[in-house]
């Protein structure tokens, strides 16, 4: 990993700091779930930070993004209230969507955030749609549509990458492409290693890269973003990564091979960054250590407001159908 | 007052529109420059507003809504068309999982400005994959609104509505009713959401019919009145929000109820209507609820078939008749 | 009898058929040996059988249908696993279009011995797009069965009787039902489709109800009875074909019923159950119908609400004493 | 167009009169639909015959294949009798599908035709799915499947493809590039040129031929079909063709320019054969007329069949539902 010309020593700072908050943030998610605090289920984020935070630092504040079932990395990445995203998970009305989405349907458009469907591959056309929503309003927004490796199986990333491609709109298509969709390894769903050569058959660029090295996917990133902007139309980014933990909830993830889960958390992407920073004296230990402890604490507090928070009335169960 | 097509009432519609609020665009496949749409509904729209705004996309339905949603989440007005109401199959999950869903998920962030409009309906002999009527499903979808228009007025009035409004609209057309013609005034009007139209009033059997069936519900209705059997013709207009109070005020007066519907008749529009009334109006009954609509087969092509399993004004009578 | 859980009875169920016909076959994403399903219904099959009959799919809920539907065509039996019954709505064209209705549109030439099992509903808090109900769109769809099943020994016998037959089934399982047990013989049995069970006999209101809504309407009944209100149960066991004639049989003796499904009430399965008895059976009825289901709404994340949502014992309690 | 030394000339005078069947037959149904005597609507084939009769001409008997609303010349190249496709087209109780499916739904599962569906890209699976079965009954069949220019832009294509090419399944992927999807010219709806290279998504081979030269697509199926026998997996052929007609019914095809009609026409698949034939002396003029002969006699035959036939009963339309 290089550091990169393009970014200032607080841009690098912001970046690590933000891989600390996804990865501290879905850890104390866990252990809440392991007390039986967290409703329903749960598909962290732990190991892909460097693609959410990666991408989201090439976006502008006004930029938007679509999400998936793995989407409180890219909520925060994106810039999103930890407390309000934790509050959500826990079901209370303080929660970005009230309580009514959870941990699987976070949204915050304010900051952009379209909001996370579970259903796989589902977020492609509509992502495309914001997109062109933008280039009809000329507003030189760009949009960022994450998404698994599992979900470009989807007939949505065929029909939408096409129509994202002929009408060159400014979107970038994000693969995080972390070997499985649930216990389904890659090569079992596809016959092609890089899901990024599939960015042939609409005839748009197809980029692999490092998707635990948050400056790669950065670059990548930014460079698709560029040409959003100039309107030269849609990229299809492929970052190779690897979740930490299982698929969701209680997945004890035993179809992954011993040595492979190793090979990946020893390429961390966290740890990657740090040793970075460290190496070329942009942060310290002391420093690092500071930045640990600042989001640790900003995370006991969402931890505070969100449990402290109130769940919804019953009844508002029968709001927010219709406009 | 003048006359028009339904066809030319929704075109007036969607241009009228278009020209009020720039954040109304169209797109769906074929219904750009190169053909005006599968029935023309939008022909000549293209020339006024250029591609950008009536956009010709591949067949690609599921994508043609989601992209639609994308849309509509971030300040258009998009009016997607689905050449045949049988291919939102193909888009069922955009349509009911996304478009209908995103608001409430999301606790009230989305709107979803979307209208989405399709031709049901049989009597063209295109057969099973062509001719579907399937707006039960989607009455079944919170969060999404049904609009079936039966005549030029209500279609270009209702699907105003549909463009101003804020939620998603799965507007139903028929592809008998596209030539029909009718009086449509000049002046910009709308027509609100849930509220029914009596097409006809009468009082002694009610008959909730939509689509093609108010048609054949009227014809029914004068075959009756030479009989001396008054028949009332409640046209709901809207299925969601649907107009209860119209329907049970009419069952009310009558005492009698007639369902009819162009869709299969098991779980179809019908069943829906006849439950209101047993749940909310039975007391008002004389007689049984009759339903008229189609066997439960797909629509088959050869003409002597196909005229078989669509309801027709004589199936209307013979259903009036038994419980008269 | 010993005891088994419904997802045990399930597993049964395919084993035994796997190894009674060879053209029995599994596909669906997560079904074979790196999962055994998400519910882990298929769980040790693949270990048994190979990965060629216990089949992982990609995520391609439209492709696994329509592959489907190619090997039924062509003499093999295949069993799709949609992982979450809301995912059927990528799937409607292969499901609805084409399994439904090929062997009508070509005359009669095709069987379509194809079985898709899925697990509706809610009460697990998982959301909107995973918490569903729709057997009612299925319903409305002629060419397909729709079996219910509600307890392990229904959940054996008819999933045995659903790949043994020729015609394509939506098998619909419920997230809360798996873990359930019942009693279930080890000999072979089938149970033919359009036979309801009579859950618990009753004289005073017929209480018609699939899925976890049997065994809520049984609380309810037990509850009433302490009260001296007698309810006869009944779970039809399958949608399609219904028995219309144990439900109405029964309403004729109890002169009331209330319909229960988890479904959202508009356009759903109680409607079909409320109008068949407004149609048909009117006059025995002592009381309105009543319907209780989920309002309509998506299914919301947090505890409290989604409780609010889904239907329980005491709303069924509530209706019955309505109309009592 | 040069003749191949795999063709035995008795094979290739039938693939001429195969292709001569089909153009009359069509131009037939035209006439008939002139005369307000076909329900309905209808897509000809006519311009396209050399893809069907290429194809078939690859598959033995017991192979299967596909098709799609521009069906009649799949059915008739797979071997279907003209006089029950022509009373199927007209409603006819005689038909294939005893006028339940009408032009757009003819079947035969004699001769392995397994049905046109009217759904763009529905039949992409369904293929797949039939050789799946071949597969996992070792049969050692092939199924072709035929799709348009446009079908190749649904999510159907994309997850059948990808389905067929991880499982190595026994099926040519037929992609009948006619230019136009209705209206919608290819530039429209996607940006690539050739569909053929979409084939690299699913790690498959991806093959352009020439679908007005009979004898190239013959070949390119052959090669393909082997392969498919040999278990080696699936291949996507595009034949680069053209309708010579409106796309249904009415349809004056205005969106087409007049150069391009006249430079397709210049290259009918059919004369282009005939001119080889008499050229290489495989046919004579007297043999050719010949031919033509006995094709209009048996499509006359076949009109007066089905126009004789009765319609069916209407309450047949209640049978057929479930088996
Ligand atoms: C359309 C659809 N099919 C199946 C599921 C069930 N499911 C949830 S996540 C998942 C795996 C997704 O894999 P991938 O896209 O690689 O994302 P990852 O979980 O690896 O982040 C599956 C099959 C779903 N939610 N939606
Ligand atoms: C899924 C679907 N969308 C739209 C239609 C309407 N339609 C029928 S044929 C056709 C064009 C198909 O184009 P192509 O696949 O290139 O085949 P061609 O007609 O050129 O043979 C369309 C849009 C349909 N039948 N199915
Ligand atoms: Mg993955
Ligand atoms: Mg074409």
């Amino acid at each position: 990993m290089t550091l990169t010309a393009n970014l200032t020593k607080n841009k690098l700072v912001e970046m690590y700091k933000m891989m600390v908050k996804i990865r501290l943030f879905e850890e104390k998610v866990f252990e809440l779930y392991a007390q039986n605090l967290v409703p329903g289920t749960i598909h962290l984020y732990t190991g892909q930070e460097a693609v959410a935070v990666g991408v989201c630092s090439a976006l502008r504040k006004d930029d938007y993004i679509t999400s998936t079932h793995r989407g409180h990395g890219h909520c925060i990445a994106k810039g999103a209230e930890i407390k309000r995203v934790m509050a959500e998970i826990l079901g209370k009305k303080t929660g970005y969507c009230k309580g009514k989405g959870g941990s699987m349907h976070i949204a915050d458009f304010n900051i952009g955030m379209l909001g996370a469907t579970a259903v796989v591959g589902a977020g492609i056309p509509i992502a495309a749609g914001a997109a062109l929503s933008i280039k009809l309003r000329k507003t030189g927004q760009v949009v960022a549509c994450f998404f698994g490796d599992g979900a470009s199986n989807q007939g949505t990333f065929h029909e939408g990458i096409n129509m994202a491609a002929i009408w060159q709109l400014p979107v970038i298509f994000v693969c995080e492409n972390n070997l499985y969709a649930m216990g389904t390894r890659q090569s079992i769903a596809m016959k092609i290693e890089n899901i990024a050569d599939r960015a042939t058959a609409y005839g748009i660029p197809g980029v692999v890269v490092d998707g635990n090295d948050v400056l790669a996917v950065y670059e990548a990133a930014l460079s698709a973003v560029e040409r959003a902007r100039r309107d030269e139309g849609p990229t299809l980014i492929e970052c190779k990564t690897y979740r930490h933990r299982g698929h969701s909830r209680v997945d004890p993830a035993k179809y992954r091979p011993k040595e492979e889960v190793e090979a990946w958390l020893a390429k961390d992407p966290i740890k990657q960054l740090r040793e970075r920073l460290l190496q070329s004296t942009i942060l310290t230990e002391v420093e690092i250590q500071r930045i640990e402890e600042e989001v640790s604490t900003e995370i006991e507090e969402a931890v505070k407001y969100s449990m402290e928070s109130p769940y919804p009335a019953p009844q508002e169960a029968l709001e927010d159908v219709y406009a | 007052m003048r006359k028009i097509s339904y066809r030319e009432a929704l075109r007036e519609a969607l241009r009228e529109e278009m020209r009020r609020n720039p954040a109304v665009f169209l797109l769906g496949e074929d219904i750009g420059r190169y053909w005006g749409g599968a029935f023309k509904v939008t022909d000549g729209l293209a020339e006024e507003f250029g591609d950008d705004r009536v956009r010709d996309t591949p067949i690609s339905e599921n994508a043609i809504i989601g992209v639609a949603v994308g849309a509509a989440i971030t300040g258009m007005r998009p009016v997607a068309e689905i050449m045949f109401g049988d291919l939102t199959a193909l888009a069922m999950d955009q349509i009911a999982n996304q478009a209908a869903k995103l608001r409430y998920m999301f606790g009230g962030q989305a709107k979803v400005p979307l209208v989405i409009r399709t031709p049901f309906g049989g009597g063209v002999n295109i057969a099973a994959h062509h001719s579907q009527s399937l707006e039960a499903w989607f009455m079944h979808v919170p969060g999404l609104y049904v609009a079936v228009p039966s005549t030029p007025y209500d279609a270009k009035g209702l699907l105003k509505a549909a463009i101003r409004g804020n939620n998603p609209v799965i507007f139903c057309e028929h592809k008998l009713l596209y030539h029909v013609e009718g009086e449509v005034p000049e002046e910009d009007y709308i027509i609100p959401f849930g509220v029914a139209d009596i097409k006809r009033e009468g009082e002694d059997v009610t008959v909730v019919a939509t689509l093609c069936m108010v048609h054949k519900a009227l014809k029914a209705a004068e075959i009756l009145e030479a009989e001396g059997v008054s028949v009332e013709v409640v046209d709901p207009r809207t299925l969601t929000p649907l107009d209860k109070k119209a329907i049970i005020n009419s069952v009310k007066k009558t005492g009698r109820l007639v369902a009819v519907s162009e869709d299969c008749k098991t779980a179809g529009v019908t069943a829906e209507i006849a439950a209101i009334v047993a749940e909310e109006a039975i007391d008002y009954l004389d007689a049984p609820i009759k339903r008229v609509a189609e066997p439960d087969t797909p629509i088959p092509f050869s003409p002597p078939l196909e005229q078989y399993v669509i309801p027709n004004e004589k199936a209307i009578v013979k259903a009036i008749k038994e419980i008269i």
